[in-house]
């Protein structure tokens, strides 16, 4: 057995409805797939001591979120009897309004692909090295924590 | 020993250092001793650090060269 | 309080992925939106019995799925924090690798979508007089039946 | 008394019957009893009726002209 390639999942900048229909689109070809489940992420205009969130701007330790996203990728494939899943996660400044996460799985019956898509986000959000700085119309800027 | 020392996050709006060189310290426990007497407002603050790219879990060695992360809580997605 | 209006949840033949793009990208003016969860059926081509599936054709007691849909909605609201909620199925014949089912959910935090979306595709499929007739490639067919 | 008579996915090829004057039948009942008795096969096959767009959960009277739908286990999305 090879190790399989460490693959991106960064994107600069929003992810566009456009990527993501074309994403979907790419699928039809597999016809073993039955279900597909995406989770969004978009950025919040939260309203925080009377400023508002005009964008987030997110960093990553990027060598170490792409290892430790091939970890989980690993994972969630043993445990789940997927046909497939990708994953791509914004850098850069991102527009309250604009898609920031998209995670895809897919699978011949629908349960493993719904499960391990909810299993992926949750994992992103807790063990990958990512960092969004949330910044206020106002110029000033708190960093976001996940809850 | 020359440490290399990355941060991100708020702790970039603290740490700005991006070498130090330091003596008496062998392991990710003192360093974080020294950080946390160094920079008090870090005691405030839940952090990782990462070793030449590895999420420390346990204490481990440090070594001349190493290039240690300091990561504030993950907040992607 | 007014009763809502019954909403239409049938479109004649498959879901394009340009749709689905259309639907999310409506969206970003929602700036309360944190999280979207998408579920999409694909008509799988399935082989039973030496036999391979190359299309559904779905019908529907149409009234009635509509009004056990709208009853399923109101639920679904009065139980989950969502910010909406929108549900597309094919009816007539859709190709294998097509798109028969678009369930998309959306709120503030992420969770709530999360169990919404897969809450009403369960429920969708259970109580909603829908059948799918699979046709084979020899022109046979058998009527699917979902577990 | 009248019923119209709609049915759906694989019994909609068995039962193409379109209206049926019955007597002695007053209610879901019977009118199960009815029909797997015209039509045997029934009794292979779970199937739920709807009596004028409502889904029958219990035993209900039926009228003269009530439109019944007979719907096989539903195969949606």
């Amino acid at each position: 057995m090879t190790e399989k390639k460490i693959k991106n999942i960064f994107v600069n900048g929003a992810i566009s409805s456009a990527f993501i229909a074309d994403s979907i689109a790419k699928h039809s070809s597999k016809k073993e797939i039955g279900g597909h489940s995406i989770f969004l992420g978009q950025v919040r205009a939260d309203e925080i001591e009377g400023r508002l969130v005009s964008a987030i701007d997110y960093t990553a330790y990027e060598d170490v979120a792409l290892e430790q996203m091939h970890k989980i990728r690993a994972e969630i494939f043993e445990k789940y009897p997927l046909t497939c899943m990708h994953i791509y996660q914004s850098l850069g400044t991102i527009k309250a309004g604009e898609i920031c996460l998209f995670v895809f799985t897919s699978s011949s019956h629908r349960k493993p692909a719904m499960h391990a898509c909810e299993e992926v986000v949750e994992r992103l959000k807790a063990e990958l090295p990512i960092w969004g700085k949330e910044i206020f119309e106002n110029g000033t800027h708190q960093w976001k924590e996940n809850k | 020993m020359e440490i290399e020392v990355i941060s991100f996050g708020k702790i970039a709006e603290l740490i700005t250092t991006k070498k130090l060189i330091l003596d008496f310290i062998l392991d990710t426990d003192d360093f974080k001793k020294y950080l946390e007497e160094t920079y008090p407002e870090l005691n405030n603050i839940k952090y990782k650090l990462a070793v030449d790219k590895q999420i420390v879990q346990t204490n481990c060695k440090l070594k001349d060269g190493s290039v240690v992360a300091i990561m504030p809580p993950f907040s992607g997605g």
